[in-house]
């Protein structure tokens, strides 16, 4: 152990290196990357977001969705999630080139929204499910975001973007309707958002079995 | 991006730096030697080796 | 029993407590270890050395065999042959309508366009063309020999007359000609048959003796004949694993 | 030389770098307002972070508990809970322990002492602020960087105090050896900062584009724990164990070594949380290997508290300092190599997603670094207010409610969790299966909340009574009291 001041030098400069390694590798590599152009659109993969979508991005933030649902669909032969129907293949890096922030998540408490716009494209089926999750799934235990809808007595016609088809006890009594913030409308355009069918090369989808 | 390019390479100068200052420094001074010493810096004369310094309150 | 330490008066001069008996012998494990006088200076034991040694030898290993090559494109250790110096995206087995759709952008689409059209009496249309989908004396070995060696001179096309030339396609593997033919004929409202990686291996191998472009009389003078039905489009990852062969293939027929 | 003289030649007694308690009581009582402002505005964040994370831990067996109020959704109460206790508690509490630390350890009294208490003020406004940010649906759902963008250069100001006069300390400290303490204590008060506003501008005020905010995001969330709460908890137990016992740590190379491995291993750790995700396999890779790498400073560090410890366990009767620290530490062991095996990919793909991780960040920041900060304080306080701790019998009631509810807490989410990775890696189970397992777990784990929650009201009493100096005067300079018969004081 007399190699002591060599050991400091080591060190510290390793130490160093998960800098380069952790923050400016991927600030250059990953934070450089471009969107594949589509041939068949003239668009792009992954997909520009409109702006109710992004909108939605920050509604989806400040109310935490994501310490309960994960957006990524890990690699096929140590996972199972594509087996699971998470999504028809691994997400890369270009996979989260719209996103801002990115919502990767920690935790699977309710299911993986990588692909949940594919999955669920019924906007009243979200705005129902955000209301009152347990009239959806009986069994959930995902919390009601009925502070981001509006009660309201029916004036005349009906609104258009009232929930259609709500029956759990906050159900609207005759006469009332739910009908959605913009928060609400911008979240849901969002999770309509969320899709991964499109091919990226540096991700094959792997063969059916 | 330039200001990110600029975060990149003044937080590994400063990584490096620091580093290379701080390494400099202990071999200076000596802090690499006499290790055995350094772990009875913390006691004093009156509260010596084989002193305990801590204990439940007797009032119960 | 005593308080478990000495008054503060005598210091730390363990080892005389060692010496007092009465202490000795309630305090036997306790002043055992006290009285080892190397506090403070021991050693990194040995075998502690050794599995930090064994767990940096690890960590070796570890990183050649799962980290990708260090590429910043491989997302998926296990996917990748990357000591073989393979690219990442040939790896897998590809949807052959994706590969094709690629190949045709970054090929085709500077004369047919990508709506398949191609562009009134300069380039011929892909659309309902015979020439893709068969008829008349239109084999499917007439494409890929197209593909693979160029066309040029007077051609009529869906009734209408073009004269302009038409590279060859050489240079693209097996794997990709195929893709591309199987594209442009179930694009656009075409619906014919894939054709496989193998059969234009094949042709290839047959036709390594032309190497001017061909012409519409040249290819006429050539029975036309179908492709072996490769099953279903779905039969691509059938055809994946014969890439590795094909691409040496690909250098005879250019020699 | 022989080993005897050699060790006389050290002792303190012939050593003119050692304090006269008379040194000893001013360097205490310089710091006697920052750091119990420190501590007590920690303990009150404490009690809040704590009824944050019951009601957290509620909501997952009662999802319509509170569903109407929009701050106490549980999107935001998580990150609330989240950032108070690793914002308001550990690290006010890891301050106010590195400051009386490194003035101890400099031989120095505490330079400017406002400085530091408006650094406290600013710090707990920053918090506050945060908070209250989050609550009200400004959180930008960044792990560990939920704060929004106008509290973080409240806390970042507060902290440039900290770290410049922890900067000021250092350098005007007595001459002679730096002990091991002093070097965790100064690392991490440089460490952090830089780990703190890289995040900071690459993730809230500039952000980066796409899944590279993921890496870095991990770099700093895991770094916060490893390179800031990690090295001032060892710091404390390097000091506290010794100093109780009054016996010097049992290798002084072993601490070095520790020291190092740490700094070099433990920075590439953050990865691990992303293992199967979208970035490139080296990146993981690199990760999960300095993850199991964590083995030698944590074996290290583990073999070196024992074999401290080893012949004094009857220490653990009669000093609270020592009952917490060496709980903390045998935690850290057991929850750094916890950590290791969770890198392995194919157990974390399994455990990742679920319960066993919360658990396993509970025992980190609780089982570990706050038992941590809990014994420093049991030995921090009288010296500073110059009275006793007013009764053993809630000390003990203390530690048994802390020690039994987060072992509590932490086995029925490990369990809980296996069982729900286990219904979420089988394609044929579906995703319900994966809550029914979890639910009986989620269930003990809100009872543990309440063993903890009566913990720290029993603590925070405690610690008031100080503060209003009830109870006995100290009556030596170092001891309780005088020395009552070890097995007079039952457990």
């Amino acid at each position: 152990m007399n190699k002591l001041p060599l050991l400091f030098l080591g060190v510290f400069i390793t130490f160093a290196s998960s800098w380069l390694g952790l923050v400016a590798y991927p600030y250059l590599t990953l934070g450089n990357m471009q969107p594949l152009p589509d041939e068949d659109t003239g668009g792009y993969f992954p997909p520009s977001q409109s702006g109710l979508a992004v909108a939605g991005q920050r509604v989806y933030a400040a109310n935490g969705c994501v310490y309960c649902h994960s957006q990524q669909v890990r690699l096929a032969p140590l996972s199972t999630d594509i087996a699971k129907g998470l999504g028809p293949r691994q997400t890369v890096a270009r996979d989260y080139l719209r996103a801002q922030p990115v919502f990767l998540g920690t935790m699977r408490t309710g299911p993986d929204l990588t692909n949940i716009g594919a999955r669920q494209p019924d906007q009243n089926w979200h705005h129902k499910h955000l209301y009152e999750p347990q009239t959806v799934t009986d069994w959930s235990i995902m919390p009601s975001f009925r502070y981001l809808y509006k009660m309201q007595k029916i004036q005349g016609q009906p609104s258009a973007d009232a929930i259609q088809g709500l029956a759990g006890p906050h159900a609207p009594a005759p006469g009332f309707e739910v009908v959605p913030s913009d928060d609400a409308k911008a979240l849901v355009a969002y999770l309509i958002s969320l899709k991964r069918n499109y091919p990226l090369p540096e991700s094959p989808e792997p063969p059916a079995n | 991006m330039i200001a990110g390019y600029l975060l990149l390479i003044g937080g590994l100068i400063f990584l490096s730096g620091s580093a290379l200052a701080a390494f400099y420094w202990a071999v200076k001074d000596g802090q690499l030697e006499n290790l055995p010493e350094a772990s009875l810096v913390i006691f004093d004369d009156d509260e010596p080796v084989g002193t305990a310094t801590d204990r439940f309150p007797s009032s119960q | 029993m005593t308080p478990p330490t000495p008054p503060p008066d005598e210091g730390f001069k363990e080892n005389e407590l060692a010496s007092d008996i009465d202490v000795s012998q309630v305090h036997g494990s306790i002043l055992r270890e006290r009285a080892e006088p190397c506090d403070g200076y021991e050693p990194v034991p040995l075998w502690l050395i050794t599995v930090f040694f064994a767990i940096i030898f690890w960590a070796g290993l570890y990183l050649a065999y799962f980290s990708g090559g260090f590429r910043a494109d491989v997302f998926n250790p296990d996917r990748v042959a990357w000591a073989g110096g393979g690219p990442a995206v040939a790896a897998g087995p590809v949807d052959p309508k994706v590969l094709g759709k690629r190949v045709f952008t970054q090929n085709c689409v500077v004369c047919h366009q990508t709506t398949g059209l191609g562009v009134a009496g300069q380039f011929p249309p892909l659309v309902g063309s015979e020439w893709v989908v068969g008829g008349d004396w239109h084999g499917d070995n007439h494409l890929v020999k197209i593909l693979l060696n160029g066309l040029q001179g007077p051609i009529q096309v869906k009734g209408a007359a073009y004269n302009n030339a038409m590279p060859p396609w050489a240079q693209l593997d097996d794997e990709k000609i195929s893709a591309v033919l199987t594209y442009i004929r179930s694009e656009w409202g075409n619906s014919a048959p894939a054709i496989s990686a193998d059969y234009v291996k094949k042709i290839r191998e047959a036709s390594a003796a032309q190497t001017e472009p061909w012409t519409q009389k040249a290819l006429q003078a050539i029975p036309g004949e179908k492709a072996p039905d490769a099953a279903a489009p779905a039969a691509a990852p059938a055809a994946a694993p014969a890439a590795p062969e094909a691409t040496p293939a690909a250098s005879p027929a250019a020699a | 030389m022989n080993p005897q003289s050699l060790i006389s030649s050290f002792h303190p007694a012939n050593n003119p770098d050692t304090l006269a308690s008379h040194e000893r009581a001013e360097i205490d009582a310089s710091t006697r307002f920052p750091v119990l402002l420190f501590f007590a505005s920690a303990i009150f964040w404490l009690l809040i972070g704590s009824l944050l994370g019951l009601i957290s831990a509620w909501k997952m067996t009662h999802p319509g508990l509170f569903d109407q109020m929009a701050w106490l959704t549980f999107g935001r109460l998580r990150p609330a809970h989240l950032n108070t206790v690793i914002y308001g508690w550990a690290s006010a509490a890891g301050i106010g322990v590195g400051v009386w630390l490194m003035a101890r350890l400099c031989r120095v009294p505490l330079l400017h002492s406002k400085l530091l208490i408006s650094a406290a003020i600013f710090w707990n406004l920053g918090v506050l602020v945060g908070v209250m940010g989050i609550l009200a649906g400004d959180s930008r759902s960044i792990e560990w960087l939920e704060f929004p963008g106008y509290a973080t250069p409240i806390l970042f100001i507060a902290y440039a105090f900290i770290g410049i006069w922890a900067i000021i300390m250092f350098r005007f400290r007595r001459p002679g050896h730096v002990y091991v303490s002093q070097w965790y204590l100064f690392a991490a008060f440089l460490w952090f900062p830089w780990l703190y506003a890289t995040a900071n501008i690459l993730l809230v005020w500039q952000p980066i584009q796409g899944s590279a905010q993921g890496a870095v995001n991990w770099w700093f969330a895991h770094n916060v724990l490893g390179l800031w709460f990690t090295p001032i908890g060892l710091a404390s137990a390097y000091y506290m164990i010794p100093k109780v016992i009054g016996r010097p740590i049992h290798s002084y190379y072993l601490s070095i070594l520790g020291f190092w491995s740490l700094a070099l291993f433990y920075s590439w750790n953050g990865m691990h949380h992303l293992i199967g995700g979208p970035f490139p396999a080296w990146m993981v890779s690199a990760s999960v290997v300095a993850s199991i790498m964590m083995f030698i400073p944590v074996v290290t560090v583990a073999i070196n508290h024992h074999m401290t410890m080893r012949g004094h366990f009857g220490a653990l009767k009669w000093s609270p300092t020592l009952r917490f620290t060496v709980f903390g530490a045998m935690t850290y062991t057991v929850v750094s190599l916890q950590g290791s095996s969770m890198a392995i990919p194919s157990l974390n793909t399994l455990t990742h997603f679920t319960d066993y991780t919360i658990g396993h960040a509970h025992l980190g920041l609780y089982g570990f670094f706050s038992m941590m900060m809990f014994g420093a304080m049991y030995y921090i306080v009288p010296r500073l207010t110059g009275w006793e701790w007013p009764s053993a019998n809630a000390i003990r009631w203390h530690f048994w409610l802390v020690a039994v509810g987060i072992l509590l807490m932490v086995v029925s989410l490990s369990i809980g969790g296996i069982l729900q990775g286990l219904a979420q890696f089988d394609p044929q189970v579906s995703f319900r299966s994966s809550l029914d397992y979890a639910t009986p777990f989620r269930w003990i784990r809100g009872l543990s909340g309440f063993l903890l929650l009566g913990g720290h009201v029993v603590f925070a009493a405690l610690f008031t009574l100080m503060l209003l100096k009830v109870g006995r005067q100290k009556e030596g300079p170092a001891l309780f009291a005088a020395p009552v018969k070890p097995e007079a004081a039952p457990l």
